[in-house]
C-alpha cells in the first residue's frame, strides 16, 4: 500500500477510534501526537524522494504541452463504477509540499493545543479528522473524491471553531461554514458540468480531454468564474474574505494556525489543479484580472491589518495581503512567478503558523488580544521577543527567511508581464514592513507595562511548537534550491500547457479583433 | 606603511585583550577561555592557510555571523562574561583576513600588477544556487553566486572590518554593565556579516539581501534600549525609512532581472558594454534611478534622510559603526559598484540630491545642541558631499573622501561616546564645556577629527574633500549650467567647518556649565582611549598622498570597464562630466566650418586631440582653484565659529544671531520641517486611507455578507409566520380533533395485558369472518 | 401403525394443553406443559425430524421448563405453591378461540394441499449441522449472539430481584 | 391415512388453546406458557410442511431459530416477571396497570 494511502486515512481512523474509545485526557493528546508524528514520518521520505521520483515520469521539455500532467505515488482504484468514480489519488510537485507541509504542522498543532482542556476527546478525534480531510484534499487526483475530502475538510473546522471558540464562535463557524459552502456550491455546478461534457472526473484526463473542446467560449468562462468563487473564498481573494478575521479571531490558537496555514492553500491549490489546467483558455482571460485582483490583496489587505487593534486580526489581515502576492505570482506566465507563488504558499504557512502560535502564546497569559494593552514584553520575556521578531522578520519579507525568496520571486516574474501592478505591489512589502513593526513596537518594545512584568516566558512545549517552524523558515530562506528545484519540472509541465492555451486565446483575440476591424473599418 | 601599521597595531590590540581577559576573568582560566586561546591561534595560522580568495572571503563574513548564533544562543546564560570575547576574535580574524587581502591589492599596486578576482575568473568559488530558464537562450541557468573582489572591495573590506573591530573594543567598555550586553555584541556580528558580505558579493540579489540584513541590524541595534520608547520609535522610522528606499532599489532589480535575467554584477556589466538597452534609454534611466533610490534611503539622502538623525538612540558606538562608517556609506558604495549602468540622467539627479542633502543638512547641523545629533547632521551632509562627487562624476575622490570619512567620523562619534560616557549620558552640549582639561585623551582625539572634517591641511579630510571639490569644479566649468554644485558644496565646507568648532568650543572649552557633571567626569578605561588614539592617527594619514594611499585611490579604485590611470575620460563613460561633451561641441562646430567638402575624420581627430588636452588643463585649473578656496572656507568657517562660541575671543552673540535670523533660524532649528512634512501628509494619509478601509471592509463588505444573512433572516421571520399562522393551524386543528376523539376511544386502554390479547383475538377473528363473508358474498354472486 | 400412534400422541397432546388451560394449579399446569412437550416430541419423530424431536426434548422439557418452575418457586411462597388460580374473561375468550379455532380448521381442511410421495425419513442432524454452518452462517451467529445476550440480560434483570427474595426468604 | 392436515389441525388446537390461555389466565407465567404452546404449534407447522410440501430440512432449520428464539423469549420473560414481582409484589399481570392512562 503507498504511503499516501496510508497518511490520508491513518488520521481518520484514529479520529473515529479517538472518538468512540473512552481514553483518558492525557492518553488521548499522547495518542493524537503519536498519530501525526508517525504520519509526518511517513510523509517524509515521501518528500524527499519525490524529485528524483517525479522526474523519472517527467516528459521531455519539449513534449511537455501535449503530454498530460505525470503524477507520483498513484493509486488508482474503482469505487462507483456506475458513474466512473474512481479512488484515484497521487501527487505532483504542486501537491506534494502541501501534503508535507500538513503533516509537518499538525504535530506541532496537536503541541499547541496541549492546553485544552474540555471535551478533548472530541477536539482531537476531530483535529485527526480535519487532517485526514486537509491531505486528502491535495492527494485526490479524482474531481469527486477533491469534493469529497474538500467538503470533509469543512465539517471537523466547522465544529473546532464553533465549540472551542472564543466569544462569538457561533457566529464565526456559521460564517465561515456557509461561505465555504456556498463556494461549493460552485465547484459542484462545475464538477457537474465538466462530467456532463467528458464523463470522466478524472483530473489526469479532464486537462485537454476532447469533449471539453465543443466548450463555448462563454461557458469556459463562466465555469472558471464559478471555480473561481469558489476557490477565491478559500484564498480568501477580495471582496470574499471577511469571513476569515472573524473565524480567525473566534478560533482556538491551533486552528488558526491550520486555517492560515493549510486551508488558505487549498484556494490558490485549487486553482492551480483544477481551473488553470482544464481551462487554459480561460486563465489566459482572466490573467489581468486576477493579477489587478492579487494587487487589491495584498494593499488592501495590508492596510486593513494596519488599522487591527487585535493582534489576530491583524495577523489575519496580513494573511490576506500575503496570500495577494501567491496570486500575483499566479497570475504571469512566469517561470519565477509561479515557483514564487507555490513557494510563497509553504513559506506563508510557516511563517503564519508561527504567527499564530505567539498570539496564542500571549493569549494563554494576559487573555486578550489587544495590541494597545501591552508594552515591553521583551523584558519578562526575553524568548518571545526573540522568536517573535523572528516571525515578524519573516513575515515583512527579511532576506535570508523563505519568505523573501518566494516574494522576490514572484516580483521578478510579475515585473516581466504587469510592469505597473508589479510596482503597486511592492507597496505591499512597505506597508507589510510597517504594520508588522509597528506591532512590534507595540507589544514587545518600549517601557514594561506593569501588569505584564511577571509573566512566565514561553515553556518548553510553545518552544517544540515553535521551533522546527523557525528552522524550517531559515533553511528554506538559505537554501531555496531544495524546494525549488522539487519544484520546477511540474511548474514548467504547467506552464506548457498553460502557453498552449493562452496562445489559443490570443489567436481568438486577433480573430475577434479582425472581424472587428472589418465591421468598423 | 601606515596600512601595516594598522594591521599590526590591530593584531597587537587583540593579543593584548586576550591577555587581558585570561588574566582578569578569574584565578583559574575556564575551559572556554582556553579554547577561545586556542581558536586564536588557529585563526591566525588559518589567515597563512587561506590562501584562496574565496576562502578568505568566506571567512571573513561568516566568522562574525558564526559568533552571531553563538552569541544568540548561548551569549546570556552559558559563556564567561557575555561571551564578548567570541565576537571580538571574529571580527578580529575577519580583520586579519581583510587586511591579508588589503595587503595582496597594495602590493600588485606597488608593482603594477592586475589586482582583481571574481568567479569568471576561475579562482573563486562560485555558488550555483536558485535556477531559472533563461528565456533568451531557453536553457536552465543556476544563479551563481560568488565574490567579486577588486581594489574597491579591498579598502571598503578594511574600513568596514577595522572599524567594527575598533567600535567592538570600544564596546567592551562603554556598554559594561548593559542589560543584554552579550546580545549587543550578537547584533554587532550580525551586522558585520551582512556589511562585509554586502562589499565581497558579486551578485545583486545577495546584494539586496544583505542591504536589507545590515537595515535588520541596524533596527536592532537603533532599538538596543528596548524598553525605551524612543528607541524603538527610532528603530522602526530608521526600518520603514530605508523600506521607502529599497523598494526603488527592488523596482531598479526588476528591471535588471527583466532586461539581464540575470544578477551577476559581471554579466549585466558586459552585456551593457555590448549595447544591451543602448535603444532603450528610459528604462536605463530608471533603472539607475531605481537602484540609486536604495542608496538615498541607506546613505540617507533627502528626502529618505529623516530616519539618521532619530538613529542616534541607539548607543553610541553604533552610531559610530553604522550610522556613521560603514553601513550609511553602502549607499555611496552601491552607486560606486554600479557605476557603469548610470547614465546622464541619473548622474544628474544623483549629483544634485547629494548636493542638496550636503547643503541642508548643514545648516541644520549649526542650530542642534545635542551632540550626536550635530554628528548626525554632519555625517548626512559628508554623505551628500560623496554622492554628489559620484553624480559628478569624481569615482575615486567619492571613495576616498568615504574611506577618511569612515575613520574620521567614527573617531568623531568615539569621541562623542567618551564625552558622553563621562558625563553619564548627558549629551545636551547646553549643559557641557570645559572638559579639555579633563578628558585629554578625548578632547585632542576630537579635535583631530574635527580638524579632519573641517578639511584642514594636513588631515586626511583636506584631500579627499579637496578632490571632491576638484571634480564638482571641473564638472562645473565643462557644464556651467551645473557650476551651482560646485558653489553649493563649497560652502556646505565652510559651514561643515563652522559648526564641527562650534561643537569643540561648546563642549571642551569655557567654563563648565554643569558643575556636578563636570566633576564627575572622567575619561573612559583604555579599552576605550585605544581605539580613540587609533583612529586619530587614522584620521590624519590616511589621507596623505605620500603614503600611496591617495595615488592608490586614483590610479586603482576606478569605475569597472575604465582603464587604469584614465578614470575619468574613458570613450565609453557618460558624456556629462568628461570633455566629451566638449569635443562634441566643438566637433560640430568645426565640422561646420569645414563643410565644404573637407575629410569628415580629420575634424573628429582633431576634436579628440583637443578635448585630451583641454581636459589636462581643466582638471590642473579646477584641482588648484578648488585647493585654494577649500582652504580659504575652511578656515574663514573655523574662525567665525571661534568668534561665536570661545568664549576667550568671542565678539558675536549667538542668541541674537538667532534671533536676527528669526523665522529662518526657526525653519532651521526644526529640520526644515520635513518630518512634520511627512508626519501631516503620508503618516497622516496614510492613517486617513487605512482606517477609512478598515470601515469599509466592515462596513461594507462584511456588511453586505450580514446583510445577506440578514435579509434571509428577515424572509424566513416572514415564512416562518406563514407557517405558525396558516400551516401550523391546520396541522394544530388535526392534532385538537384526533385528541378529542381519542379522549373517548382511549376508555379501549385497560392496561391489562390478557384484555389485549382477547381484543387481538377477537379483532382477527372478526376480521376472518368479515373476509370469509364477502368472499362468499362475491364468489356466490 | 403410524396413524395409530398419531392419533394416540394427537389425543395426549391436546389433552395435557386443555389441562394446562385449565388446571387451577400453577405447578400442576406446568407438568401438563411437559407433557404436550413431550408429545410434540413424538410429532417430530413422525415427521422423520429426528434432531428437532431430540432438540425439543432437551430445551424445552429440560430447559425451558425447569425455568418456569423456578420462576413458580419464586414468585410463591415455597409452602403453598398450589395457590388458587381464577381465570378471568372465559366468556369472550372461549368465543373468540372457537370462532378462530374453526376459521383455521376450515382453511386447512378447504385447502388442496400438494399430494406429494413421502420418502423414508432420513437422519438430518448432519444436513441441518451443514446447513446452519454454510447457508445459515449468519442467522445462526446472530442467533447465538442474541442468546448471549439474553443470558446476560436475564442476569442482569434478575439479580438484584433473586438476591432480595433470597434475603427475604432468609429472614 | 395421517397427512400434512391431520397435522396442521393438532397445530391449529394447540394455537387456540395457547391463544386461550394467554386471554384467561392473570398469572404470568401461565402466559408465558401460552405463548410457548403457539410457538410450539408454529413449530409444528413448520416441521409438517418441511415434511410434506418442501421435502428439505429448511423448515427444520428455520425451527431450530425458533426454539432458540424461544429459549431467549423465555429467559427473559422470567427475568423481567421476577423482576416485576419483587417491585411489586404481584405476580398477576392484570393488577399491573399502571400503564393506563
Amino acid at each position: 500500500m503507498s504511503g499516501l494511502v496510508i497518511i490520508t486515512f491513518l488520521p481518520i481512523i484514529a479520529g473515529c477510534i479517538l472518538a468512540l474509545a473512552p481514553l483518558p485526557n492525557d492518553t488521548v493528546r499522547k495518542a493524537s501526537l503519536a498519530v501525526t508524528l508517525a504520519i509526518l514520518a511517513i510523509s517524509i521520505p515521501l518528500m524527499w524522494n519525490f524529485g528524483e521520483a517525479y522526474r523519472a515520469v517527467s516528459p521531455e521539455v519539449s513534449e511537455a504541452a501535449n503530454s498530460p500532467m505525470p503524477f507520483v505515488y498513484e493509486t488508482n482504484v474503482k469505487w462507483i463504477e456506475t458513474f466512473n468514480i474512481n479512488f484515484h489519488i497521487g501527487v505532483d510537485g504542486l501537491s506534494m509540499p502541501f501534503v508535507f507541509l500538513t503533516a509537518f504542522l499538525c504535530p506541532l498543532c496537536i503541541l499547541a493545543s496541549w492546553g485544552i482542556g474540555e471535551k478533548v476527546r472530541g477536539y482531537f478525534a476531530l483535529f485527526l479528522l480535519l487532517e485526514g480531510g486537509m491531505i486528502g484534499t491535495f492527494v485526490a487526483l479524482d474531481l469527486f473524491l477533491f469534493y469529497v475530502f474538500w467538503e470533509l475538510m469543512l465539517l471537523p473546522m466547522y465544529f473546532l471553531i464553533g465549540i472551542w471558540g472564543g466569544p462569538r464562535k457561533e457566529y464565526a463557524a456559521i460564517k465561515f461554514f456557509l461561505y465555504t459552502l456556498f463556494g461549493s456550491i460552485f465547484l459542484f455546478i462545475a464538477m457537474l458540468v465538466l462530467y456532463w461534457k467528458t464523463g470522466t472526473f478524472s483530473l489526469v484526463e479532464l486537462p485537454g480531454h476532447e469533449g471539453l473542446g465543443d466548450l463555448k467560449w462563454w461557458v469556459q468562462i463562466a465555469l472558471f468564474l464559478g471555480l473561481y468563487v469558489a476557490f477565491a473564498i478559500k484564498i480568501p481573494a477580495f471582496p470574499f474574505h471577511t469571513w476569515l478575521p472573524d473565524a480567525h479571531v473566534e478560533a482556538p490558537t491551533a486552528i488558526s494556525v491550520i486555517l492560515a496555514g493549510i486551508l488558505l492553500k487549498m484556494g490558490t491549490y485549487a486553482i492551480f489543479r483544477i481551473s488553470f489546467p482544464i481551462f487554459p483558455v480561460a486563465t489566459a482571460w482572466f490573467c489581468t484580472p486576477l493579477a489587478v485582483l492579487a494587487v487589491i490583496n495584498i494593499v488592501y489587505g495590508a492596510l486593513c491589518a494596519m488599522a487591527q487593534t487585535d493582534f489576530k486580526k491583524l495577523v489575519a489581515y496580513s494573511s490576506i495581503s500575503h496570500m495577494g502576492f501567491v496570486m500575483l505570482g499566479m497570475a504571469v506566465y512566469k517561470e519565477e512567478a509561479m515557483q514564487g507563488a507555490v513557494f510563497q504558499m509553504f513559506n506563508h504557512g510557516c511563517i503564519t503558523a508561527m504567527l499564530f502560535l505567539l498570539v496564542g502564546v500571549i493569549y494563554d497569559r494576559a487573555h486578550h488580544r489587544d495590541l494597545a494593552g501591552f508594552g515591553g514584553l521583551v523584558k519578562p520575556m526575553p524568548l518571545y521577543g526573540g522568536y517573535a521578531a523572528f516571525a515578524f522578520f519573516a513575515a515583512l519579507g527579511l532576506p535570508g527567511l523563505s519568505g523573501f525568496i518566494s516574494e522576490s520571486l514572484v516580483f521578478l516574474g510579475a515585473f516581466q508581464e504587469q510592469k505597473l501592478l508589479a510596482c503597486i505591489g511592492t507597496l505591499g512589502i512597505l506597508l507589510g514592513a510597517a504594520y508588522m513593526l509597528w506591532t512590534y513596537q507595540r507589544v514587545f518594545m518600549g517601557p514594561v507595562n506593569e501588569k505584564y512584568k511577571d509573566y512566565k516566558d514561553m515553556n518548553k512545549i510553545e518552544i517544540a511548537s515553535l521551533l522546527p517552524l523557525a528552522v524550517m523558515v531559515l533553511v528554506l530562506g538559505i537554501f531555496p534550491f531544495i524546494f525549488l528545484d522539487m519544484l520546477a519540472p511540474t511548474v514548467s509541465n504547467l506552464l506548457a500547457h498553460l502557453h498552449v492555451g493562452r496562445e489559443e486565446y490570443e489567436a481568438m483575440r486577433t480573430a475577434a479583433e479582425q472581424v472587428a476591424m472589418n465591421l468598423h473599418p | 606603511m601606515s596600512p601595516t601599521l594598522l594591521f599590526l597595531s590591530g593584531l597587537i590590540l587583540l593579543g593584548a585583550y586576550c591577555a587581558y581577559r585570561l588574566t582578569t576573568a578569574g584565578a583559574k582560566p575556564s575551559p572556554s577561555q582556553w579554547v577561545t586561546g586556542i581558536v586564536l591561534l588557529g585563526g591566525l595560522i588559518l589567515d597563512n592557510l587561506a590562501t584562496g580568495m574565496a576562502t578568505k572571503g568566506l571567512l571573513i563574513c561568516l566568522l562574525p555571523l558564526l559568533s552571531f548564533w553563538i552569541l544568540m544562543f548561548f551569549g546570556r546564560n552559558h559563556l564567561p562574561s557575555g561571551g564578548d570575547w567570541i565576537a571580538m576574535i571574529a571580527i578580529g580574524l575577519s580583520l586579519c583576513l581583510s587586511y591579508s587581502i588589503y595587503h595582496q591589492a597594495i602590493g600588485a599596486y606597488e608593482s603594477g600588477d592586475e589586482f582583481f578576482y571574481h568567479q569568471s575568473e576561475g579562482n573563486i568559488a562560485s555558488f550555483e544556487w536558485i535556477a531559472f530558464t533563461n528565456p533568451d537562450t531557453g536553457e536552465r541557468t543556476p544563479w551563481k553566486l560568488g565574490f567579486w573582489i577588486d581594489s574597491l572591495t579591498a579598502i571598503m573590506l578594511m574600513v568596514v572590518a577595522g572599524i567594527s573591530f575598533l567600535v567592538h573594543l570600544f564596546s567592551l567598555g562603554y556598554m559594561k554593565g548593559e542589560e543584554n550586553y552579550s546580545r549587543y555584541f550578537g547584533y554587532l556580528g550580525i551586522f558585520s556579516f551582512s556589511m562585509l558580505l554586502l562589499v565581497l558579493t558579486d551578485n545583486l540579489f545577495v546584494l539586496y539581501i544583505c542591504w536589507e540584513l545590515v537595515g535588520v541590524s541596524s533596527f536592532l541595534l537603533i532599538g538596543f534600549f528596548i524598553n525605551k520608547d524612543s528607541a524603538a520609535a527610532a528603530a522602526k522610522k530608521a526600518f520603514l525609512t530605508n523600506r521607502v528606499g529599497d523598494l526603488g532599489f527592488a523596482i531598479g532589480l526588476f528591471i535588471v532581472y527583466n532586461n539581464f535575467h540575470t544578477f551577476s554584477i559581471r554579466e549585466i556589466f558586459d552585456a551593457l558594454a555590448n549595447g544591451a538597452m543602448a535603444d532603450s534609454p528610459w528604462t536605463l534611466t530608471f533603472m539607475g534611478l531605481g537602484l540609486f533610490c536604495g542608496a538615498v534611503g541607506k546613505s540617507a539622502q533627502f528626502p529618505l534622510h529623516i530616519w539618521l538623525p532619530d538613529a542616534m538612540e541607539g548607543p553610541t558606538p553604533v552610531s559610530a559603526l553604522i550610522h556613521a562608517a560603514t553601513m550609511v556609506a553602502a549607499g555611496v558604495y552601491l552607486v560606486a559598484r554600479l557605476f557603469p549602468v548610470f547614465n546622464d540622467t541619473a548622474f544628474l539627479v544623483i549629483a544634485y540630491i547629494g548636493t542638496f542633502t550636503a547643503i541642508m543638512a548643514a545648516t541644520i547641523a549649526i542650530t542642534q545642541f545635542d551632540i550626536k545629533r550635530v554628528l548626525a547632521y554632519s555625517t548626512l551632509s559628508q554623505l551628500g558631499y560623496m554622492v554628489a562627487a559620484l553624480g559628478v562624476g569624481a569615482y575615486s575622490a567619492a571613495l576616498f573622501h568615504l574611506t577618511t570619512h569612515a575613520f574620521f567620523k567614527a573617531l568623531l562619534f568615539l569621541c562623542s561616546g567618551s564625552v558622553i560616557h563621562a558625563l553619564h549620558h548627558e549629551q545636551d552640549m547646553r549643559n557641557m564645556g570645559g572638559l579639555a582639561g579633563k578628558t585629554k585623551v578625548t578632547f585632542i582625539t576630537m579635535l583631530v577629527g574635527t580638524l579632519a572634517i573641517s578639511g584642514v591641511p594636513f588631515f586626511s579630510g583636506f584631500y579627499s574633500k579637496d578632490k571632491i571639490l576638484a571634480g564638482a569644479l571641473e564638472m562645473g566649468m565643462i557644464n556651467p549650467h551645473h557650476a551651482i554644485i560646485f558653489i553649493a558644496l563649497l560652502l556646505a565646507a565652510g559651514i561643515t567647518a563652522f559648526y564641527m568648532f562650534r561643537l569643540i568650543f561648546m563642549t571642551f572649552t569655557g567654563k563648565p556649565r554643569d558643575r556636578h557633571a563636570w566633576e564627575h567626569a572622567h575619561e573612559g578605561p583604555w579599552t576605550m582611549q585605544v581605539p580613540l588614539v587609533v583612529l586619530a592617527i587614522l584620521a590624519i594619514c590616511s589621507g596623505w598622498t605620500h603614503l600611496g594611499l591617495g595615488g592608490f585611490f586614483q590610479e586603482r579604485v576606478v569605475p569597472w570597464g575604465t582603464e587604469a590611470q584614465v578614470a575619468t575620460h574613458h570613450a565609453d563613460a557618460p558624456t556629462l562630466f568628461t570633455t566629451a561633451a566638449f569635443a562634441q561641441e566643438e566637433g560640430t562646430a568645426v565640422e561646420e566650418h569645414s563643410a565644404h567638402g573637407e575629410a569628415h575624420d580629420e575634424p573628429v581627430a582633431n576634436a579628440a586631440a583637443m578635448h585630451e588636452e583641454g581636459h589636462h588643463d581643466v582638471q590642473h585649473t579646477a584641482h588648484v582653484v578648488a585647493m585654494i578656496l577649500s582652504i580659504l572656507v575652511a578656515t574663514s568657517g573655523i574662525i567665525l565659529s571661534a568668534l561665536t562660541y570661545w568664549e576667550r575671543i568671542r565678539v558675536i552673540d549667538p542668541a541674537k544671531c538667532a534671533r536676527a535670523m528669526g523665522p529662518v533660524y526657526d525653519l532651521v532649528y526644526n529640520k526644515y520641517y520635513v518630518d512634520e512634512f511627512y508626519a501631516r501628509t503620508f503618516y497622516r494619509g496614510l492613517e486617513i486611507v487605512r482606517n477609512v478601509l478598515a470601515r469599509f471592509d466592515l462596513r461594507i463588505i462584511d456588511g453586505i455578507v450580514n446583510g445577506a444573512g440578514r435579509v434571509t433572516v428577515f424572509t424566513s421571520g416572514k415564512s416562518g409566520r406563514f407557517d405558525l399562522r396558516v400551516v401550523d393551524r391546520i396541522v394544530d386543528w388535526i392534532a385538537e380533533v384526533c385528541q378529542h376523539y381519542g379522549q373517548r376511544i382511549r376508555r379501549v386502554e385497560s392496561g391489562v395485558i390478557q384484555d389485549y390479547a382477547l381484543k387481538v383475538g377477537g379483532a382477527f377473528g372478526t376480521m376472518v369472518i368479515l373476509w370469509m363473508i364477502v368472499r362468499s358474498f362475491f364468489i356466490g354472486a | 401403525m403410524f396413524d395409530f400412534i398419531f392419533f394416540v400422541f394427537a389425543f395426549v397432546c391436546v389433552g395435557s394443553a386443555l389441562f394446562v388451560a385449565f388446571t387451577p394449579n400453577v405447578v400442576h399446569a406446568a407438568l401438563g406443559l411437559a407433557s404436550t412437550f413431550a408429545t410434540l416430541a413424538g410429532f417430530y419423530i413422525l415427521l422423520g425430524a429426528d434432531f428437532l424431536a431430540i432438540t425439543q426434548i432437551a430445551i424445552y422439557v429440560g430447559g425451558i421448563l425447569v425455568l418456569m418452575l423456578f420462576g413458580i418457586m419464586y414468585t410463591h411462597n415455597i409452602a403453598r405453591v398450589s395457590g388458587e388460580q381464577v381465570m378471568m374473561q372465559v366468556g369472550p375468550a372461549l368465543l373468540v378461540v372457537v370462532l378462530t379455532l374453526f376459521t383455521l380448521v376450515a382453511t386447512i381442511l378447504s385447502t388442496a394441499w400438494p399430494a406429494k410421495e413421502v420418502g423414508p425419513p432420513q437422519p438430518t442432524a448432519d444436513r441441518i449441522g451443514v446447513l446452519l454452518l454454510t447457508d445459515y452462517l449468519l442467522p445462526f451467529e446472530v442467533a447465538g449472539i442474541l442468546l448471549l445476550v439474553a443470558l446476560v440480560g436475564a442476569v442482569v434483570i434478575a439479580q438484584t430481584p433473586v438476591r432480595k427474595s433470597i434475603e427475604e426468604s432468609i429472614d | 391415512m395421517v397427512g400434512l392436515p391431520h397435522f396442521l389441525i393438532v397445530s391449529a388446537i394447540l394455537f387456540s388453546i395457547g391463544v386461550f390461555i394467554m386471554i384467561t389466565r392473570r398469572h404470568g407465567i401461565m402466559m408465558l406458557m401460552g405463548l410457548e404452546l403457539i410457538l410450539n404449534a408454529a413449530n409444528l407447522n413448520l416441521i409438517a410442511f418441511s415434511r410434506y410440501v418442501e421435502t428439505g430440512i429448511r423448515g427444520q432449520t428455520f425451527a431450530i431459530f425458533v426454539i432458540i428464539l424461544a429459549a431467549a423469549e423465555a429467559a427473559i420473560a422470567l427475568a423481567i416477571i421476577l423482576s416485576i414481582y419483587t417491585h411489586s409484589a404481584k405476580i398477576n399481570l392484570d393488577e399491573l396497570t399502571s400503564m393506563k392512562e
